[in-house]
């Protein structure tokens, strides 16, 4: 091993200091980059939902509702998600039999009114 | 007997070298401490009374988020008890996924601490490298797992996300530039004088303290009880992998840095070799939502040491009783110990050592002083704090630190 | 009459606290980029040090109950005040001060120490746990740098047979050979500012994760202003004593001395910065050590090897 | 007159450019509390937006807040935001934070940070991303700049009292509303 | 025979009251059923120091209808995981400490008595956790009976509709 001395990372520090800053460019303007994979907001499509409500069964916050706003006959079905609720878990995709729901790479939704934070899909 | 010159400091709940509540009172004659009164308990959420309300599924989430920093280890824990009280076997695919990210997990979190143990004792440049460097390893998970902190790879039955070709070759990058910066810090380890000077017999646990107070994880294997649960009781994946125990003599903050910093090259070398033997094969198999009645106790290698859950089934698909023991909670023990006699100066990085996260703690404990008689609670230790400044003429009773 | 307004605009505007003032803005974004780029960060926009300024004067001020409220207020301005009346004495542009005579080195060298007293003060005045903590580091530091400080500067003195740092620059400047004699003492000088500044790895009495910022935990907003002001102005006066002391190189044109001194305060705030990145906090009683088994010595043996050298001249 | 106006406008930039933040758990689970360290690191560095972590209430501008709130922490969340000098502001990192989140039915948790004290601008997230920290402290200086600034600190004053009755009247709302969805 | 097995033969050989209430679970896990406080006392320092099971790792509590159970998680340098398991009346819940003999178990102790209302004899005095300050007497969350439901978090009371009703 080297000789113990004082100061050991200046070299380093010195060296940085003439490199690129590992900093990202996002300072809040616009949508940042994230990983391909990362779990974002919920999407839902209409289309293929049968309401039977396994993705709110599953659901460990209650963050999820599908709710019919139109009649029996003629459904309209629309997903209320609860932004503030929702950890991002992406259980109600799992569970959903029907794929109905997925996920986008959405992940700024800071919002200075807590009733924007509900949101309907 | 108490000499004069004695003074209370509370450390805490809100205080830059702890980012989670947590209460210390530390009394000090000069800048020697000489009784802590450490309170935790500030975190309590009481989340295994709503485990008892919520189903399997559900609780999976709630117990990955006992802890932000292991929240894989809690969650494998949970699943691989659940998956043991319903009998099933889980693809061997998916038991390496999971070792994959527990050995990710591991290096986070043993990065994590070496920034923060250089925080605290004022080495903010290393504090930073290393938390840059982290960044690869949360990339890694947030692209494997989805998420950076909570991946939510687990579930009851296997994992939820796959490793494909292309993430192999992203992984096995990233590792050979963490390996060759875990050389760098080894090498600043072993030479920065001023890092050694603050590390060195600070906080020290000896060998039979710590087999005493019951220590684990890299407080244990400082102290030289090689006990690992990865090892002692292979798991999962770990029943065909290699795994070296790491363990050092010194017994102080010291040797528990140089523990994380050579367990921190053990898991590279894990997830090289789980990605080299990948085996094919399904991510999950079905379990029932009604597990079938029972209890058992799993172990897991957090960490920060060994993760201890119980589960007990009553037949339908709530559980009865969940109980987490985490490894903080084994360490907090010890502290006892590692204050006394120290420095106020060395306070942080002693508590920092053990690597402590008090939101799966939450609990309190009055640590005496050595024989000394002078043990209070921290009321009365608070009391006594307060009548010191009076006779002095300050009133602190108003004071709100 | 015309001499007397110079000398007003001297002290007020160059090189008095004006630009003592924007020059403190400088170097503290100068040396938080630095600190920063080391850190491998892109660091703070070259306006922060104002923002941070203006955004504290607007704040309001909370006074604790159990301060002495007098003291709390008065503390963060006799900070600033010795801080820039000492710099008055000291040479910015070339080798003259404003003010100058013979034993001007022993009033800067007091006036150094009342701002340490002062932060002491406001600690020890405003009465919180933590800031009588802080207080009492400061007080215990302020002990143990100021013998190998006080030392180190008045080494060389020894050579230049002057108690003023205006002549003492000019005898540097005269003979720069000399200079270089005082190497040991500089390096004494250098560590024992730092520590005079509360820098890593002598940033005990603020230790964030301690003691959380020391004596001025509970000062806030104008207060607080004054002493982060007080606190750069004093980074500007220790290192333009330093380079008048230790750098005396000029070139005798007015342009190029403000651009040398440009330059050697920037070298000299690259190395104290340096040291603040690639090091630990100490221990107090590792400062303590230190500053008497290391610092002091070595200043002790350059009174020694000044001592020496002028009996030698002599003969 | 227009000396003043200018120090005043100063005053408004420097609020703006240099918001200095505390960060308290009040009982989150860990993840939010390193990602808000994490934005300070070189990946993010908030600094280069003129944040800086203030150990000490008092120098700081922004409390931000992490973790649903435990009956422990909720004092202490009321002092340390009273120690705060005006004008300060609340982010409420994270799901917990916003709302209780995952924690919300535990029997310790009060609910989220507004359960206790304002909170300017909600972040949700589990954990939130650096990057959403950054868009919030964005969002709020946004927020800043539009609002008129004496009123924003006759609010901030006012709204302690108010607002905690408020949120207790929501929350039990919130808690009625919920029951039958659990059962469904 | 294993070790487990082993252990086993030990603990029937020295307490017979033992013997077809221990078994082997699965390799590492020794369970017992349910112990009387007094049989409990009296295997503790045996297993202390004659069988080497020098580690407490942890007390779960559970809550079994009338009884509460305690199950002592114990374990030795085998890594075998012996589980002692207590039952006391909940009408009457009084245990003695073992913390002088595991240091270790002291926090699990204070939070039995806190979360389940178990009186723990024996334990050095200490502040109360992991509940709040001001948590009122004689709630213990984690017991079945307890439903967050009726607890008022913000005055921290706790009004049972169903208890009123009986009485
Ligand atoms: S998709 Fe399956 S679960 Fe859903 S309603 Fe149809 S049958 Fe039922
Ligand atoms: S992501 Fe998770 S928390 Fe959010 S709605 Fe889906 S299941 Fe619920
Ligand atoms: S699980 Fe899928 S199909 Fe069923 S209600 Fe939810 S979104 Fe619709
Ligand atoms: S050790 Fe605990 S307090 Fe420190 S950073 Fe980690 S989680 Fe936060
Ligand atoms: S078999 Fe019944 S209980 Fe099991 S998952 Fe299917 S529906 Fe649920
Ligand atoms: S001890 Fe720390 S790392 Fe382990 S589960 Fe608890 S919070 Fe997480
Ligand atoms: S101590 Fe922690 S893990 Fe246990 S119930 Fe409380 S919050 Fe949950
Ligand atoms: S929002 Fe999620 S990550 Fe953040 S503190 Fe809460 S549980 Fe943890």
């Amino acid at each position: 091993m080297n000789k113990t001395g004082p100061g050991k990372i200046a070299l380093t520090a010195l060296k940085t200091l003439f490199k690129k800053p590992a900093t990202t460019e996002y300072t809040g303007k616009g949508s940042p980059e994230v990983e391909k994979h990362y779990r974002g907001r919920i999407l839902y499509d209409p289309t293929t939902c049968v309401a039977c409500g396994l993705c709110m069964r599953d659901c460990p916050t209650g963050a999820i509702q599908i709710i019919n706003e139109g009649t029996k006959e003629d459904k309209k079905l629309v997903a209320i998600l609860n932004v503030g609720k929702c950890i991002f878990c992406c259980q109600c995709v799992d569970s959903c039999n029907k794929n109905s729901l997925s996920y986008s790479q959405d992940i700024d939704f800071a919002m200075t009114k807590k009733e924007d934070l509900i949101i309907k899909l | 007997m108490h000499s004069d010159n004695r003074i209370t400091i509370p450390i805490g709940p809100q205080h830059p070298s702890l980012d989670e509540p947590g209460r210390f009172d530390i009394t000090l004659e000069g800048e020697k401490v000489v009784n802590a009164v450490i309170g935790v308990g500030y975190n309590h959420r009481g989340l295994e009374k709503t485990c008892e309300s919520k189903t399997y599924v559900q609780n999976l989430y709630i117990i990955e988020r006992v802890c932000g920093i292991c929240s894989h280890a809690h969650g494998t824990a949970f699943c691989m008890a659940i998956e043991q009280l319903a009998g099933v076997t889980i693809p061997k695919r998916a038991e390496y996924i999971r070792a994959v990210v527990a050995e990710l997990e591991r290096l986070h979190s043993h990065l994590l601490w070496l920034g923060v143990a250089c925080h605290e004792i004022g080495f903010d440049t290393m504090f930073m490298y290393t938390w840059r460097n982290r960044e690869k390893v949360l990339d890694i998970l947030a692209d494997l797992g989805g998420n950076r902190v909570n991946y939510g790879v687990n579930t009851i039955g296997g994992v939820r996300r796959d490793i494909d070709a292309d993430m192999v070759e992203t992984i096995r990058k990233a590792l050979d530039a963490l390996e060759e910066e875990t050389k760098h810090y080894v090498e600043i380890a072993y030479t920065e004088t001023t890092l050694i000077s603050r590390l060195k017999g600070v906080g020290v646990l000896s060998h039979e303290d710590a087999i005493r107070y019951g220590a684990v994880g890299p407080v244990a294997r400082a102290a030289g009880i090689a006990h690992d649960v990865r090892v002692d009781e292979p798991y999962g994946a770990y029943k065909e992998i290699p795994v070296k125990v790491i363990t050092d003599t010194h017994a102080d903050v010291y040797g528990r840095t140089v523990v994380r910093i050579l367990e921190m090259q053990e898991s590279i070398n894990i997830i090289r070799f789980c990605l080299d033997n990948l085996p094919d094969g399904p991510l999950s198999v079905r379990v029932p939502r009604r597990i079938p009645a029972g209890e058992t106790i799993i172990r897991v290698e957090a960490p920060r040491g060994e993760n201890i859950h119980y589960l007990r089934s009553n037949g339908s698909d709530i559980p009865d009783r969940v109980r987490v023991r985490a490894p903080t909670e084994a360490n907090w023990h010890g502290m006892k110990h590692m204050l006394e006699g120290g420095y106020l100066a060395d306070v942080p990085i002693t508590i920092a050592a053990i690597d402590p996260c008090y939101s799966c703690t939450d609990r309190a404990i009055v640590v005496k002083s050595g024989a000394k008689t002078d043990c209070y609670d921290w009321r009365g230790l608070r009391q006594y704090g307060i009548d010191w400044y009076k006779k002095r003429g300050i009133d602190v009773t108003a004071l709100k630190v | 009459m015309i001499s007397f307004l110079k000398m007003l605009l001297a002290a007020f505007i160059f090189p008095g606290f004006l630009f003592l003032s924007v020059y403190s803005l400088v170097l503290d974004f100068i040396d938080r980029k630095l600190y920063a780029r080391m850190q491998n960060r892109v660091g703070p926009p070259w306006y922060q040090p104002v923002a941070d300024f203006f955004k504290l004067i607007g704040k309001k001020t909370l006074i604790p109950v159990e301060a002495n409220k007098m003291m709390f207020r008065i503390m963060p301005l006799v900070s600033l005040a010795a801080v820039a009346a000492a710099f008055l004495y000291v040479p910015v542009l070339g080798q003259d001060a404003v003010f100058s005579f013979d034993g001007d080195l022993i009033i800067v060298l007091y006036f150094l120490t009342v701002p340490p007293i002062a932060a002491f003060l406001a600690g020890w005045y405003s009465r919180g746990v933590y800031a009588t903590i802080g207080a009492t580091r400061i007080l215990t530091q302020l002990f143990v740098y100021e013998v190998p400080l006080f030392i180190s500067l008045l080494a060389p003195t020894l050579i230049a047979g002057t108690w003023s740092i205006s002549e003492l620059t000019a005898f540097y400047a005269a003979h720069p050979l000399y200079a270089l004699i005082n190497l040991p003492a500089a390096f004494a000088a250098l560590i024992s500012f730092q520590c005079k500044l509360e820098r890593a790895p002598f940033d005990t009495p603020e230790a964030e994760t301690e003691i959380v910022s020391g004596a001025l935990v509970e000062y806030g907003g104008r207060l607080l202003a004054f002493f982060k002001m007080a606190h750069s102005c004093e980074l500007v006066l220790v290192i333009s004593l330093f380079s008048a002391v230790f750098l005396p190189f000029m070139t005798g044109y007015v342009f190029a001395d403000f651009l040398l001194y440009i330059v050697k305060t920037l070298v000299i705030l690259l190395l104290l910065t340096l040291m603040r990145v690639s090091m630990a906090r100490l221990k107090i009683n590792n400062v303590v050590s230190f500053c008497w088994k290391v610092l002091a010595p070595v200043a002790l043996f350059q009174v020694v090897l000044n001592l020496v050298i002028r009996g030698s001249l002599q003969i | 007159m227009t000396n003043v106006n200018l120090i005043k406008k100063a005053i408004e930039w420097g609020t703006e450019k240099s918001p200095w933040i505390i960060h308290f758990n009040a009982g989150a689970c860990n993840g939010c509390d390193i990602e808000t360290i994490d934005s300070l690191t070189p990946r993010y560095d908030l600094e280069r937006v003129g944040i800086l972590k203030q150990g000490s209430p008092r120098h700081a501008d922004i409390l931000v807040c992490t973790g649903a709130v435990t009956l422990q922490t909720r004092d202490r969340l009321i002092q340390i935001y009273e120690q705060m000098s005006d004008p300060k502001f609340v982010i409420a990192i994270g799901t917990c934070a916003c709302t209780g989140g995952i924690f919300e039915d535990c029997y310790c948790v009060t609910g989220g940070i507004d359960s206790v004290i304002p909170v300017d601008v909600y972040v949700p997230g589990c954990a939130v991303r650096p990057e959403a920290i950054i868009s919030a402290v964005d969002k709020l200086l946004e927020k800043l700049k539009n609002a008129e600034k004496d009123e924003n600190q006759q609010k901030n004053a006012e709204k302690i009292e108010e607002k905690t009755e408020t949120a207790k009247n929501g929350e039990e709302t919130a808690e009625q509303k919920e029951e039958p969805k659990n059962d469904a | 025979m294993t070790h487990d097995e082993a252990v086993v033969t030990a603990l029937c050989k020295k307490f017979p009251f033992l013997s077809e209430r221990i078994s082997v679970q699965r390799e590492k896990r020794i369970f017992t059923k349910p112990l009387t406080p007094e049989e409990f006392q009296q295997i503790i320092p045996y297993v202390h120091r004659e069988l080497n099971f020098y580690r407490a790792c942890h007390v779960v509590g559970t809550d079994d209808g009338d009884t509460l159970g305690l199950l002592y998680i114990l374990t030795d340098k085998n890594n075998t995981l012996l589980i002692l398991r207590e039952s006391v009346p909940k009408s009457n819940p009084v245990v003695k400490s073992i913390s002088s003999i595991y240091p270790s178990i002291l926090l699990h102790e204070r939070e039995l008595a806190d979360l389940f209302g178990v009186v723990v004899e024996g334990l050095p005095e200490g502040p109360r956790y992991p509940l709040p300050d001001g948590w009122p007497e004689g709630n213990y969350p984690m017991r079945k009976e307890w439903n967050p439901k009726y607890f008022d978090k913000n005055t921290m009371t706790y009004n049972d509709p169903n208890v009123k009703e009986v009485k």
